[in-house]
Formats: structure tokens, C-alpha cells, sequence
């Protein structure tokens, strides 16, 4: 490539810079307005108090909604793996044509808007105990994050090759318990980890599916957040600023584990330098 | 008495033949390199001794016991793979004592075993490294000091140096074939690379859609091939088509070829004769007294290649390739005369 | 791999029915239910009609949140390519070591819970003409689905080389003008393709961000469809079935596209024969 | 006068030198090799002449003319890569004809004479077929056609056979070849491998961390290396280290090695006296009257590789490497006496 001439470096980084503010800023905002006393007035607050949040813990929802979310999250976690990760490894190993139908059928959540999910699951679904129920909730939000869960794992399951694995490991004398465990797993780890950490994020975000399927019965964070808005504008930003940090913290923890996984594929030292030529 | 036996091997894909009625005896401590183009079922062979593919028919023994229905995990028999496999989550070491933990060795002989072995292929300064840190010929060489180290019955070794460069292939194989012949162990070794088959074996298998074609020495592969398949697919040959006329000729389209071989063909037959190009003499001038095959031609490329220049040679019909020293020096469009011992030229159906 | 014994086979085959069933039973029974007159005291309907349809046709509301939610969509679709394309070259060919941070950037809107978005833009932009006006909706849409439209690109644009193909235009006297149209656009054009329609489904399906920014200002299909679950059952049936439809179709194109694309990634002859060895 | 001069071009990538105070030459009509191993500059060279690249210092002129400024896409330079860099979404005639099209050659101009360098790759059967139907090999002409299509001033081939297979290699550099010397195009050919550099070119420029090493003909390169760099990374040789003691010898720390070759240095230099394996007898018994050197040791490795056989010959201080013809026999650890003429010791710093 030629070097780029001063100009279009600069116009590069100007559009760089348009960007970020225009996807940060509301965050930002918002963490400002979750603080301010009074900013209808002044381009800046006029003070700053943690009353919102005092507000916010205080709430009489605020823990059970929480505790919901959570539970929520990691159940649909644990279900995802459950379903997913032997589905994606057996696939790999013993019956590799069906892989084009699994990647099909994985594009289905994709093409369901989520409130025809929802009415669909409230529609079937009407007997006791599982009409409204929290585990209907799961099932629904399953399906929904499904294809996360699944791109992740088989991506992991493509890029280190398990099926040769397999056989390095047989060939050593390891069964498949060993294999499984000792080799599989420890190699598709941050895949997994990855998927159920998209899940987590994405279902403790969810707020059409909770409030169709499940509504009052089983408030989530979500609902909470946005009942509070016709309420108190500084609370609701206080708790979406709660809620945004959560999920932050989350995909930093995803970030991280990325990145140990690109490590991995490092630049390897040249076999010159080895021979010694 | 052979050490390994593949009787009557047999296997299909989808019903097409992946390997058909292989039978192989294989010495112990030999190193049996089986050679052919990809998708003659060589690998395929190979998988069905490791236990990772179940023959169709035909039995497979190992030191006198039918392995056939053992799983791969019980037989014993260490592989090396093209792509290295070595397990990326474990060091260079963990790598190693993974198979000797599996074969529940005494806790605290698997260390300085897996040391030993490491030692073996001069790295032992990687033990403590991820795969990952390593160079493809350092991988590979860990790869086999992984399956060494479990004291396999045999060692299978499939296309280990392809994914390397040309520096480091020759290199490993030299490596690979010392090892293996300070420690007598009986070895499969799968290659496309004709060059690798004949510098590392003791016995090479060429193989070609399915079946065998040829089971001998390098030498006995290079110098005798039995088919047109061998004679092509290892080095390079001339090729003079014709038929058999009288018992120690070939008549191509305009040449008439003298050999020592062709007794074995009746009058008429078609045959092919071949000559290998270091087999053939060039000349500047016409040569005199010469008991064997004299064609003339002009030379039509010259490819210096250090040791020896490569001519080719028009003889109007069609281009011989001819080795010659590299101090020899001819000129594009050259009037040149080929010649070639009687002896030299090899025939074949 | 060892031939798996029948045993495994049907277990197999028993899980994905399963598993196919779980996913679509909702989907069929949507279907159904929009067609039924009474469906309450047997297993099937008691019979079929076409009245929801009708009921649904004929609603105030029903070309207009159509038309809204097609707009919003398409408009979604148009403003990420201009956004996004243009990115993904010129972060290829000249600014290299930007894209890591481009990478990182786009992970962002995963990391965002949709109601934490949504309320910061309301609060954010309280300006005229721009508070919870479509215009904002639009911005919001296209900053949630960005993600969907950068992956799709930039994996198109790795896997055609495009820095090598520039070369290879300039080499044969191609400017920019014709480098960018004859050879990088078609090369690159499933991966624009996939990506929008991606955009196009997520937006199209969308219900918080709309409800959350325009409201009743800019009313979409899916707020209709919510709204209907409130009056007639049937209807809002028949909704979900025109919905998800609509999305089935889309993502049918996408299918065909991704197939298309990995057709051309076919096995390829080998230079043996060509050789004639 | 040279119709490509490079004249003292230097380019720096983040502080570190990648090419430093080039010069060159080019004749019209000559192949030009740039040979080294991956990191030493050849490919940075290539790309300054194509425009892709601008140098730090220095001017590349063609035909008389400073094209140091010149944008890529003027200065009318065919470029074949090593990916091949078809366009995939065009017909293989296609592609070809974009170059012309972007040339603005008349209409009913372009598809004739697509289809004529179509020819010339012999690969007329598949205008209508798209890269991703072709094999490697195919691709590779076809780009190598498109970039002639043009008719360049200049051929750059930058490393254009390292996709492809070992035999599709040794055929499609005989290819090239054809070619470039049919149409007397100038041509610069980038490659990492010796065996390339030596059978393709008219000159070989040898490059090594940034710089060049040697520039001359392929024999020149092969027999009389300026350098040690030159000497050991084409070809295999084996070296002595020692110190010049008279006139025609190299003291080493054990033998006293016989050349001709000493006398440009002076008594007491640290030397390496450098002999090919070609050049190496090999006897089983001592030999006699041999005006030249005579050093006894084992036979310690054995690689047959068909036209000849590669032995390892332990001579105590060191390895020597040595070619035999295929018919000569030797076994693992016989005695044996290697000898070599003084004429065939190079002496170098």
C-alpha cells in the first residue's frame, strides 16, 4: 500500500471519533443524569447527588427483579450448554453430514420476531404449570439465544479440529472419558464460555419476552427499568446505569477471554531459525 | 516370521474402494513407507491399523494377534498426525505424559520418561512451552516424541512433513529415520512425496486407486519398476512407446530402441520403454563405437539446476530429458547427440 | 472414525426430533390458531376460517404500522451500509491496525441491554425535531443491529483478499472508480447483502427500541401485534403469522445467499490431472 | 543501457531497514531473479517497481523514464501474485479483458487478443469457466495471462509458484520460461527457492537482511559465491573453518585442506574453504596418487534419492556430505575415503 497522505488520516480519524461519540453518548448521559439534581437549565448538571440510586436500592422491586434477571440468565446458561455443547460435539465427531442441517435449523431463532415467539410460547402453552410460568420464560428465551450459544461453540469446535484431537487422544490410550474431559473440553472452554456469556447478556437485557410471556408474575430488571421511567427519570437512569455496568462487566469478561483465545493463534517463530540457515 | 500382517484388506467408501485386497507383511523394526497419489487409499490403510477405521473384510495382525476388533484407546500403537495434533491447553510436557498417564504408568517414573523421550528429539528445552509457541518442525517433532514415549508396537506416521517447508522436510526425515532406527521400532510411514519414500524407507508400497502396484526396496522401486505407474510416478523416465520386435527391441514411430529387456514380451506387444535421464550421455558431436541407442536432436530448453543441467531434447517425434553434468555446457538450438546403454532401458506392458 | 453402531444413531435421531419439535410446535400452532373458530375443548380446532385475516386486513392501524415498520427498516438497512461499508475497506486497505479497535467497537451494542439504549437516546436527544421522533428510532435501530452488518462485511471482505485484489485492479490500470465497482463491490456484494437483510429482520421484529423511543408517535407492526393480543386472540394469530412470514421469506433469501456464497468455495480440481500424471 | 535501472532505492518499515541502497540493473528482455529468504527485501523491491510501495531514497527508472511517481495503475507493469488474485466474481476471459478495457483498447480489439494470450498458457478450453473451477495451477497461468494481456513493459512474479505443488511447480516455471523468452519480456521473479532461482533466470540477484549479496548468472551464483550467505543457501556445501596457511591451503582444527583458491587472502585469515556435495569422490579403499585432498571416516548416514545417493560421512571433527552415483554401494558404518580436487575448494570470509 502506498503510505496515505496526511489528509485522508485525518479524515479517517474524524469519522473514527463521530462514531464513538455517537455510540457513547447516551451512555455517558445517562450515567450524568443517574447523578444530576437538576439539568434542564445548563448544558452541564447543576449538581450532582447518589439520591437516584439511594431510590433505586430502595425500591420494594428492586432485589426481587434482580434475583428474577439472574436466575432467569443463568438457568437459560445452563439449559443452552446442556442442549448445545454434546449436541455440536457428536455432530463433529460421529455424524458430520448433519452439520448443514443443524446450521440451517440455527438460523430459525434469527427469523422469529421476538413477539411472535412470545405470543406463540402464551398461545401453546396454556396448561398449568407451565402457562406465564418462569419456565416457559426459559424455554422461550433458550430458542431466542440459541444461535449465539451454538455459533460460538461450533466455532470453536471448527477452529481446533476435535475430531483429530479425538484421535491423538485414542491413539495415547484415552478413553472417552478422558477425552472428553481432559482434552475436548479445556480446548472448546472459551467457546462455551464465550456462548453463555452472550446468552447471559442477551437474556438479562430481554424485555419483550419477560413481559409477554411471563408479565407481573415474574418481573425482570427490564421491566422494572422501564415502569420506573414513567416514574422517575433519575431513577431509571440510575438503573439503567446499574443494568448497563452488569452487562458491561459482562462482555469485558468475554473481551478478555477472546483475546486469550487470539493469542493462541500468535504468530508462530519461523522453522528457518530452527534449521539454523 | 512378519510382525505385522494385513491380510486381504478390504474397505469402501459409499461404495466406492478405498483400499482393495491389501496384503502386506511388514518386519519388525522395519520402516515401510506406503507411497501413492492422494485418494489411493494409503491413509486409509493406515487408519484401519490405528483402529480408527473398521475393515469392510481381511484380518489385521500384530505380532501374531488378530487386532482387527480392538478400539484404538487398547492397541498400543502410537501416530503421528499431518496436522500435529498436539493437545493445545497442555504444555510440551503435559503433552507427552498424557499418554503415559492413560497407560497408568507409576506416577513417578512418567516425568523423567517423558524427559527421555524429549531428550530424544533435542528439545528438551520446550518443556515447559504451549504448542503454540513452537515452530511447525518443532511441533512435529514433539508429536513424535509423544507417540515414542508410550513404547508403541508400532508407529505410524501419516504425511508427518507435509505441512512443512522443503528446508525443514528433509531435515525432520533424516531425524525421524535415525530415531527410528536407533530404536528398532516397526514404522508406517504415509507419503505422496516420492522423493521422501525413497530416502527414508526399507521397504517402500506404492500404491495407486485402491490397490498395491509394487512392494520393494528404493532401490528395487527406482531401478525395476514392475508397472508404467511406478516407473512415472517415482523420478522422471522417458518414454518411447512401441511394440516388441525381435528379443531385444522396441519399435517406437520412428525409432527403433535397443534393450536388454525385452525378452519377457512376445513379438508385437505394445510396451512402453523407459529411460531414466541420468541414464542418457549427450554429445556435441556425433559419438562413435557406441554399443546401444544414438538419437539426434536440438536442444530445445536448459534448466541449470547446481549439480547437474537439465537439457531437453527435441528428436522431432518428441523431448527427451537428459541429465548432464553441470560443467557440461550446451546452447539453445544446439545439434546434440542422446545416447543411451541398452542396459539402460527398462520395458514395460 | 469408527461406523457408530445403530443404537447411537436413533438416540441421535430421537434429539433432533425433539429438538425440531420444541422449536417449531409454537410456529405451527400460531398458524393454526389464526385460522381457528374454537380451540379450547379439543386437541385440533374445531374448524377453520379465514376472519382473523380479515379482522387483522382491515384494521385502522394495519397498513400503517406496516408501512412504518418497512420504512424504519429499510431505512435501518441503507444508513448502516452507507455507514459500515465504506468503514470496512478503508479500514482494510489503508488503516490496518485500526481494525482491532473497529473489532472491539462493534461489540459494544451486544454489551448495551436494548431498554438502556432506548432510554438513553429518549433522554439524550430531548431536542426538537429529533426527541422520539423516527429519526431517532432510526439511529438507535442502526447502532443496535450494526453489529449484524459489520460481521457480515468484514467477514466478507476477509475471505475475498480484498487488499490483493486492489493490487491486482491498479496492476491492470483499474482507478479507484473501477477498482471499487468492477472488482470490490461484486466481490463483497453477499456479504452486503446478508448483512442487510440481517438488519432488515432484527429491525422489522423489533418492539422495545419502538415502543421505548417513538411510541405512539411512530407506531410499528409489532406494537400492533402486542396491542391485539389485548383485544382478539385470533388476530393477533393471524398478525404473527403475517410477521413471521414475512421474516421466514427474508431469511430464505439469506439462506439462498449464504449457499451461494460457500458453492463458491467448492473443492477444486486437482493439478494432477492437470498434469496428466 | 539497461532498460530497468534501480539506483540506490531504500525503504524503511517503522524504523527498520527492509531494502538498503539497492542497485540495480535490468537488460530488455532478460529474466532477473530476486532470491533470498522470507524478511530480506525481494518482495519490498518487487512492490516499489509496481508502484505499490514508494521508496524512502533513491529512483527506479524504465526505458529512461523516473516512474518513481508514477501511480500503479499508469505505469503499465504486469503483476502476477502469489495468491493468484484472480477476480472471482469474472469469467476467466473476463478477467483478462479487464486490463484491456482499462487500457481503453478498441472494442472489437479486446476478446481477440484475451483469447490470444489465452492461447499462449494454452489454456484457450476455459475462457468461459470462473477462477474458483480452475486448480491452482490453471489459476496461476491464467493470471500470468492477464498480466501479459496488457502487454507490460515490465513483468514482476512475486513468489508465483510457492501455492502450488512440487511437480505443478517444476512444470509451470518450465512455462514461464517458454514465454518470457518467446516475447523477449523483461521480467523480475521473486522467490524464495534456490532450485527456482538457478533453472529459471538469465541473472540472479541474491538478497539477505535487506541487502543484495551477490548479483550474476546462475553458474556464477552456484560455483563462484562471493559470499558465505551465497554459498550456503544455494545449494548444500560443506564447510571448513580454518585459517589460510601458504598459499594454497586452509588450516582447520584438524586438517590441512589443499585449494587453489587461498592466494586472495592473506596467511593467517579466518577462512571457511566451502565444497559441493557433487564434487566429492568417495572410495571404499584408500586411493592412490591423488593430487588433491584425502580424508578417511565412517559411512553414517545412507539417502538414496534415485539418480544418486546422498552419503553422511563421519570424518570425526565433522559431517561431510557427499553425492555418489546410484549404482555405488556403501553401507552403514563402512570406511571410507572421501577425496576432492583443490580446484573444487572454495575460499571465502
Amino acid at each position: 500500500m502506498k503510505t496515505p497522505t496526511k489528509g485522508p488520516v485525518f479524515l479517517r480519524f474524524l469519522i473514527v471519533s463521530l462514531f464513538v461519540f455517537y455510540m457513547l453518548l447516551p451512555i455517558v448521559a445517562t450515567y450524568l443524569f443517574s447523578l444530576a439534581t437538576r439539568w434542564d437549565r445548563s448544558i452541564m448538571p447543576e449538581g450532582y447527588t447518589w439520591e437516584a440510586y439511594q431510590t433505586a436500592f430502595n425500591l420494594s422491586y428492586f432485589r426481587i427483579t434482580l434475583k428474577n434477571s439472574l436466575i432467569l440468565s443463568i438457568a437459560s446458561c445452563l439449559v443452552s450448554f446442556i442442549i448445545i455443547v454434546p449436541t455440536v460435539y457428536l455432530t463433529q465427531i460421529n455424524f458430520r453430514k448433519f452439520r448443514p442441517l443443524l446450521d440451517l435449523l440455527m438460523i430459525i431463532p434469527f427469523a422469529i420476531p421476538t413477539v411472535v415467539l412470545a405470543l406463540s410460547y402464551v398461545r401453546v402453552y396454556t396448561f398449568q404449570p407451565i402457562t406465564r410460568s418462569p419456565f416457559l420464560l426459559i424455554m422461550a428465551t433458550v430458542v431466542y439465544t440459541m444461535p449465539f450459544m451454538y455459533r460460538s461453540v461450533s466455532n470453536s469446535v471448527d477452529a481446533v479440529d476435535i475430531s483429530v484431537l479425538t484421535e491423538a487422544s485414542q491413539s495415547l490410550g484415552g478413553d472417552l472419558w478422558n477425552t472428553l474431559t481432559k482434552v475436548i473440553m479445556p480446548n472448546i472452554y472459551p467457546g462455551i464460555l464465550s456462548g453463555m456469556l452472550l446468552v447471559f447478556a442477551t437474556v438479562f437485557a430481554d424485555f419483550t419476552l419477560a413481559k409477554l410471556i411471563t408479565g407481573a408474575h415474574f418481573k425482570t430488571f427490564p421491566m422494572l427499568l422501564v415502569e420506573q421511567t414513567q416514574i422517575d427519570g433519575n431513577v431509571a437512569a440510575a438503573l439503567s446505569v446499574i443494568s448497563f455496568t452488569l452487562a458491561w462487566g459482562i462482555s469485558m469478561v468475554l473481551l478478555w477471554f477472546s483475546s486469550k483465545a487470539s493469542k493462541s493463534k500468535k504468530a508462530q517463530p519461523s522453522d528457518k531459525a530452527y534449521i539454523g540457515k | 516370521m512378519a510382525y505385522l500382517t494385513l491380510a486381504d484388506i478390504s474397505k469402501n467408501f459409499n461404495k466406492n474402494p478405498a483400499v482393495e485386497h491389501f496384503n502386506l507383511d511388514v518386519e519388525k523394526g522395519k520402516l515401510v513407507s506406503f507411497l501413492g497419489p492422494s485418494g489411493c487409499g494409503k491413509t486409509t490403510t493406515l487408519r484401519m491399523i490405528a483402529g480408527f477405521e473398521t475393515p469392510d473384510s481381511g484380518v489385521i495382525e500384530l505380532d501374531g494377534e488378530d487386532i482387527s476388533n480392538i478400539p484404538p484407546n487398547k492397541r498400543n500403537i502410537g501416530m503421528v498426525f499431518q496436522s500435529y495434533a498436539l493437545f493445545p491447553n497442555m504444555t510440551v510436557l503435559d503433552n507427552i505424559c498424557f499418554g503415559l498417564r492413560m497407560h497408568k504408568m507409576l506416577k513417578n517414573q512418567i516425568v523423567p520418561k517423558a524427559r527421555e523421550v524429549l531428550d530424544l528429539v533435542r528439545l528438551s528445552d520446550t518443556a515447559n512451552r504451549y504448542p503454540n509457541q513452537l515452530s511447525g518442525g518443532q511441533q512435529q517433532r514433539i508429536a513424535l516424541a509423544r507417540a515414542l514415549a508410550i513404547e508403541p508396537r508400532v508407529l505410524l506416521l501419516d504425511e508427518p512433513l507435509s505441512a512443512l517447508d522443503a528446508e525443514v522436510r528433509v531435515v525432520l526425515r533424516g531425524e525421524i529415520r535415525r530415531i527410528q532406527t536407533n530404536l528398532k521400532i516397526t514404522t508406517i510411514y504415509v507419503t505422496h512425496d516420492q522423493e521422501e519414500a525413497l530416502s527414508i524407507s526399507d521397504r517402500v508400497v506404492v500404491m495407486n486407486k485402491a490397490h498395491i502396484e509394487q512392494v520393494g526396496t528404493p532401490q528395487e522401486i527406482y531401478r525395476e519398476p514392475k508397472t508404467k505407474f511406478v516407473a512415472t510416478f517415482i523420478g522422471t523416465a522417458n518414454e518411447f512407446h512401441g511394440s516388441v520386435c525381435g528379443k531385444d527391441s522396441v519399435k517406437s514411430a520412428e525409432f527403433l530402441i535397443k534393450t536388454n529387456n525385452a525378452s519377457l514380451f512376445a513379438d508385437g506387444d505394445e510396451v512402453f520403454a523407459l529411460v531414466r535421464p541420468e541414464k542418457i550421455d549427450v554429445y556435441s558431436y556425433k559419438p562413435e563405437n557406441i554399443d546401444g541407442n544414438v538419437l539426434e536432436g536440438l536442444v530445445d530448453t536448459i534448466t541449470f539446476r547446481g549439480a547437474e543441467t537439465r537439457l531437453g531434447i527435441d528428436i522431432g517425434e518428441k523431448v527427451i530429458t537428459a541429465d548432464v553434468p553441470g560443467k557440461d555446457v550446451f546452447s539453445y538450438g544446439q545439434r546434440v547427440w542422446v545416447a543411451f546403454d541398452s542396459n539402460a532401458c527398462q520395458v514395460l506392458k
